[in-house]
């Protein structure tokens, strides 16, 4: 094997491929690494009827070419697993064949892709049950049953609702995105309240491309209690980033003196100083988010809490829509499913099979 | 045509074409896949960096109002937002390099970010103050397991008593980890049953109920 | 004692976290395993090595990470190994200005542009670290200063993750767990945090994904001993014992407070 | 380092310092026309410098590329713009369009990222052995696994909290607790260290401290 070839991605690759192999021999010294690959390989490539032995084959090809790594240690391979791209990366550079179009599924993320095809079907036959109106009973949210009389205690106060979404990395194309989504879902239940009532609402956000969703909701709140006109869209007020819209909810706080506050969303370090400064004005606080690092401060600051899966439950629970919620039904078989993964799991790997966590790193 | 293209059925089509689409890159290796997947993901930063402008016609749609209505207390602070606006947006057009710009950057912009920042640490210690008394059980094991991570933080923790950093070490390493891990673990159950109504356009509470 | 008014504790906090300043106390920092771990790794690493120094924290962490930034570049400066910088937060040039200044030698030892590259701001949070990893010449047309990447040999090298020996992420949020996801799951890159206090655990939950994780102003208080250069992060431990000191005695005095409030109520 | 004299450093810091006590104004004593100055002033610049920024990442991103000719990027342009829809009542439903992109972006991604990292991830972890194991392993290993499922089993929804649930839910509670404690007794490090880092500031600025 001539070790100078090329990669085909161009990536210095003698230096790459040397390093690659020293840290893949390294790893497969340590017992709990084993070799998963797609089995779908066999059947597209007769080529290389034993995926397993021409991946042990290549790397030791590898390494007798690259020449061997110091500190490698080499020695016969029962199994190991393909945890790296660029391990196969380096093959295919050696090889200068392009192993990544034989493979069909990414390694390492077939049980993912098992488990997310099952979210799928759960959902499907749990919606099918709603339809058939035998929808799973939900269990009651206290903190979602809590925004009615919240509303009300704004309306008699005579004092607007505040309500906002956090900070979510500013964008609902972010990984908080979903939980943005989420909390709008719940502004338009709080806001069909708050028309209905005739409490005035104050919405603040730094999240610049929700807007649209955001104004189409408040209207359409306004719209189906039937007061299109009470709807004043300078209830929403935009600021460009994290710290300037805690500034922002500060200021409101104290000018003008919210009777509620909501926060539910992707929250970060805005959770604590909004729901003690809203203590302050003695505010009712209901407050949620599924970013971990703020649970235990809505939990210290908030009267009412959503946390984790909650705030996605919340926003189907307020509509009240058996189709909708019974997605929540979904979940929670999910749910019972990995616990039983989990106390089988462990039962095997106690009894020295390592089935379950093969299948897991699948 | 454009009340077919108002059907909400289309943009929730969409919305679940362009999900599934990056679902689907993750999973399998098909190259036109993710190259078409990536290169929705770059439109994604451009149409979020678009978004930027609502933002400023929202934010002086309320500052104009309160100008316009003479609102007390408020409508100074209203003109000079705007005007300040207007005036640094043009220098930074111009030139970033120049010395107003630079030195509103350097000594408004960031210094108010980092006390902003910092007022969390106002606000955490009332927050403790308040939310750590052991009114129950679920409060007296908050208690415990927060002071003996202040105790394992700060290096005094061990002057006080060599035990506490040990006992601060468990809890952050091993006692915290199993309520931790379902915090992590449901929050994706539920992100996963709400990405799948998201996309399959059952969520219809952030379109208004329209 | 059970109800103060909030102003009171907070002057209380305020003037406390003056004194150190004032008068250091200087508790010994002692050194942890994670910290350790980050030290070990560029320990191993050389003038053939690149690092990615991503920056997602704003300046106004740097109370917490500045510390570590600034102790974290003079190892890998020591060891001359080739740094790439970029970040996802509009304020990084001030942060990127205040880590030269700092580490003086990337502007005397290192060559720009052969040794170090800065390629400045990135947008689109997770979507962007996705992207970087499978082609960062795609995200990059030119550096920060304007130089397209054709004028850049360092930079020219770095095409993918996989060019990249080790991440170290700055980070003040979740980027952390974008660079697992993109960058460690399925392409192995070794991915290192400079954290804020609240990433402390993220060890636990990605052993097999992280090399080490530094935690906070602590962190950088013992790199700074580790490469046996005290500054700022040492100092400013003396501010966190006497603050946690003051939480503990808070919490101890609402509890009295709490307990005796509820018995006169019985 | 000596205290700065150029006066345009000077004048920075004092800015940045007397800023800084404006909005402290509101936490120590309450909601006074100096924070509402500060913070006019703050959001006024930032929308500021999200101008340049945003220019700056569309130039980069979007209208480079136009402009060498690669007209695909006509779409996110567009796209963009009609966000501008909005504030017009007959073509508002537009607006919706490029919002159907970017939900679907983030739902895609939010959900790839959680399935294995949150998921998969979590119970592989959780049912993994201990190594080399002493006494004290099994313990924790046994610890963190009835931390797990109790206090998954608290975040059943189709289930009322009795019966069979009763006390896994009410250990399940206590498990979160522990570790809702523990995050916030390290987040408190990190708060403490930004606000000594203004602290700090101002000492520095009013020549109580030495400058460095």
């Amino acid at each position: 094997m001539n070790s100078t070839r090329n990669c085909a991605h161009s990536c210095g690759c003698p230096l790459v491929l040397q390093d690659t192999v020293l840290r893949l021999c390294n790893r497969v010294d340590a017992e709990d690494v084993s070799l998963s690959f797609s089995t779908r390989f066999n059947s597209r490539e007769k080529k290389w009827p034993r995926t397993r032995s021409a991946l042990v084959l290549l790397t030791l090809y590898a390494a007798a070419g690259a020449g061997t790594p110091p500190g490698a240690k080499l020695k016969p391979i029962k199994s190991f697993k393909l945890v790296d791209e660029s391990y196969l990366y380096s093959c295919e550079a050696f090889l200068g064949e392009n192993l990544e179009e034989i493979l069909l599924i990414i390694s390492g993320r077939a049980f993912s892709f098992v488990v997310l095809v099952l979210s799928f079907v759960f959902f499907y036959i749990a919606i099918q049950l709603a339809k058939k109106g035998k929808a799973p009973k939900i269990r009651r949210m206290i903190a979602m049953d809590a925004i009615d009389e919240a509303v009300g205690r704004a309306t008699e106060e005579g004092k607007p609702v505040h309500y906002s979404p956090g900070y979510a990395y500013m964008s609902l194309s972010s990984e908080q995105g979903p939980q943005t989504l989420a909390s709008i879902g719940i502004l338009s239940y709080v806001a069909s309240l708050c028309a209905r009532f005739d409490v005035p609402i104050i919405y603040n956000t730094c999240i610049a491309d929700s807007l649209p969703l955001v104004e189409e909701t408040l209207r359409a709140a306004y719209r189906n209690e039937g007061k299109p006109e009470a709807f004043d869209v300078k209830c929403i007020r935009y600021q460009p980033g994290q710290s300037e819209y805690v500034s922002a909810v500060l200021g409101t706080f104290q000018r003008e003196r919210p009777a509620v506050n909501m926060m539910i969303g992707g929250l970060y370090y805005e959770c604590v100083v909004i729901g003690e400064a809203a203590n302050v004005i003695g505010a009712t606080q209901i407050g949620g988010s599924a970013n971990i690092h703020q649970m235990p401060f809505i939990i210290a600051t908030c009267d009412y809490a959503m946390i984790g899966e909650e705030i996605f439950a919340g926003s189907a629970y307020v509509t009240k829509d058996p189709l909708v919620t019974s997605g929540i039904a979904g979940g929670d078989w999910m749910k019972m499913l990995l616990i039983a993964i989990t106390v089988i799991g462990v039962v095997l790997e106690l009894a020295g099979v390592k089935v379950i966590t093969q299948l897991l790193s699948w | 045509m454009s009340n077919v293209l108002r059907r909400r059925e289309i943009i929730l089509f969409i919305t679940g074409i362009v999900g599934g689409l990056n679902l689907f890159e993750y999973f399998f290796a098909v190259k036109e896949a993710a190259a078409v997947a990536s290169a929705i993901r770059t439109w994604v930063v451009i149409i979020s960096a678009f978004a930027l402008g609502l933002g400023i016609i929202t934010a002086f749609r309320v500052h104009i109002s309160h100008v316009k209505r003479r609102t007390k207390g408020q409508w100074p602070f209203s003109i000079w937002l705007m005007g300040f606006f207007v005036l640094l947006t043009l220098i930074g057009l111009w030139d970033t390099k120049f010395i107003v710009y630079d030195w509103t950057f350097k000594n408004v912009y960031v210094a108010l970010s980092t006390t902003l920042y910092a007022i969390t640490g106002f606000y955490i210690f009332s927050a403790a103050y308040r939310a750590f008394r052991a009114r129950n059980i679920e409060a007296a094991i908050l208690i415990v397991s927060g002071v003996l991570i202040l105790l394992r933080n700060a290096p005094i923790g061990e002057a006080i008593w060599t035990g506490f950093p040990i006992l601060g070490e468990w809890v952050l390493m091993k006692g915290q980890v199993g309520g931790m891990r379902t915090l992590t673990f449901v929050a994706a159950v539920g992100l996963v049953a709400f990405g799948i109504r998201t996309l399959l356009g059952m969520e219809r509470g952030y379109y208004g109920g329209e | 004692m059970a109800e103060v008014d909030r102003r009171v504790l907070y002057w209380v906090m305020f003037i406390a976290l003056a004194i150190p300043f004032i008068s250091p106390l200087g508790l010994p920092v002692p050194i942890t395993e994670t910290t350790k771990a980050v030290y070990d790794k560029i320990e191993t690493l050389g003038p053939k090595n690149i690092a990615l120094f991503s920056i997602a924290g704003g300046v106004s962490a740097w109370p917490e990470i500045a510390p570590s930034m600034v102790a974290v570049m003079r190892h890998l400066v020591k060891r001359e190994v080739k740094i790439v910088i970029w970040g996802f937060f509009v304020d990084q040039d001030i942060t990127v200005d205040m880590i030269i200044s700092n580490v003086p030698e990337l502007k005397t030892k290192y060559k720009y542009g052969e040794d170090w590259v800065y390629m400045g701001y990135v947008a689109g949070a997770e979507t962007a670290v996705a992207q970087l990893a499978a082609d960062v010449h795609a995200v990059f047309k030119a550096d920060k200063y304007g130089t397209p990447i054709d004028k850049l040999p360092l930079i020219q090298k770095v095409k993918t993750a996989k060019d990249i020996d080790v991440v170290l992420t700055v980070d003040t949020g979740s980027y952390i767990l974008y660079y697992i996801r993109h960058w460690n799951v399925g392409r192995g890159i070794p991915v290192a945090e400079i954290g804020i206090a609240m990433q402390a655990d993220m060890i636990v939950y990605y052993p097999v994904n992280l090399v080490g994780v530094m935690i906070g102003v602590r962190g950088g208080a013992e790199y700074e001993k580790l490469i046996g250069r005290l500054a700022d992060g040492t100092i400013r431990m003396d501010a966190i014992n006497v603050s946690h000191l003051l939480f503990i005695i808070a919490i101890a005095l609402a509890n009295i407070g709490y307990v005796m409030v509820r018995r006169v109520k019985k | 380092m000596p205290y700065p004299t150029d006066p345009l450093v000077l004048s920075g810091v004092w800015a940045s310092v007397i800023l800084t006590l404006m909005v402290y104004s509101y936490v120590l004593f309450r909601e006074t026309p100096a924070f509402r100055f500060a913070e006019h002033t703050y959001i006024s610049t930032s929308l500021a410098i999200s101008v340049i920024v945003s220019y700056d990442t569309l130039s980069k991103n979007a209208f480079t590329p136009l402009s060498k000719g690669d007209l695909t990027y006509l779409i996110p342009i567009v796209l963009g713009l009609l966000l501008y829809t909005l504030p017009f009542k007959e073509v508002r439903w537009i607006s919706r369009y490029p919002l159907a992109f970017v939900v679907g972006v983030g739902t895609g991604l939010a959900m790839r990222g959680a399935v294995h990292a949150q998921m998969i991830a979590q119970v592989l972890a959780a049912i993994t052995l201990p190594k080399a194991p002493q006494p004290i392993d099994w313990f924790n290993f046994f610890f963190s696994l009835i931390a797990f499922l109790t206090s998954t089993s608290y975040f059943i929804f189709t289930r009322e909290h009795t019966g069979v649930l009763k006390i896994p839910t009410k250990l399940g509670r206590y498990m979160i607790m522990l570790a809702l404690g523990s995050y916030f007794g390290n987040t408190i490090l990190f708060r403490m260290a930004m606000l000594s880092g203004r602290v700090e500031e101002i000492l520095k600025v009013f020549g109580i401290i030495p400058w460095r």
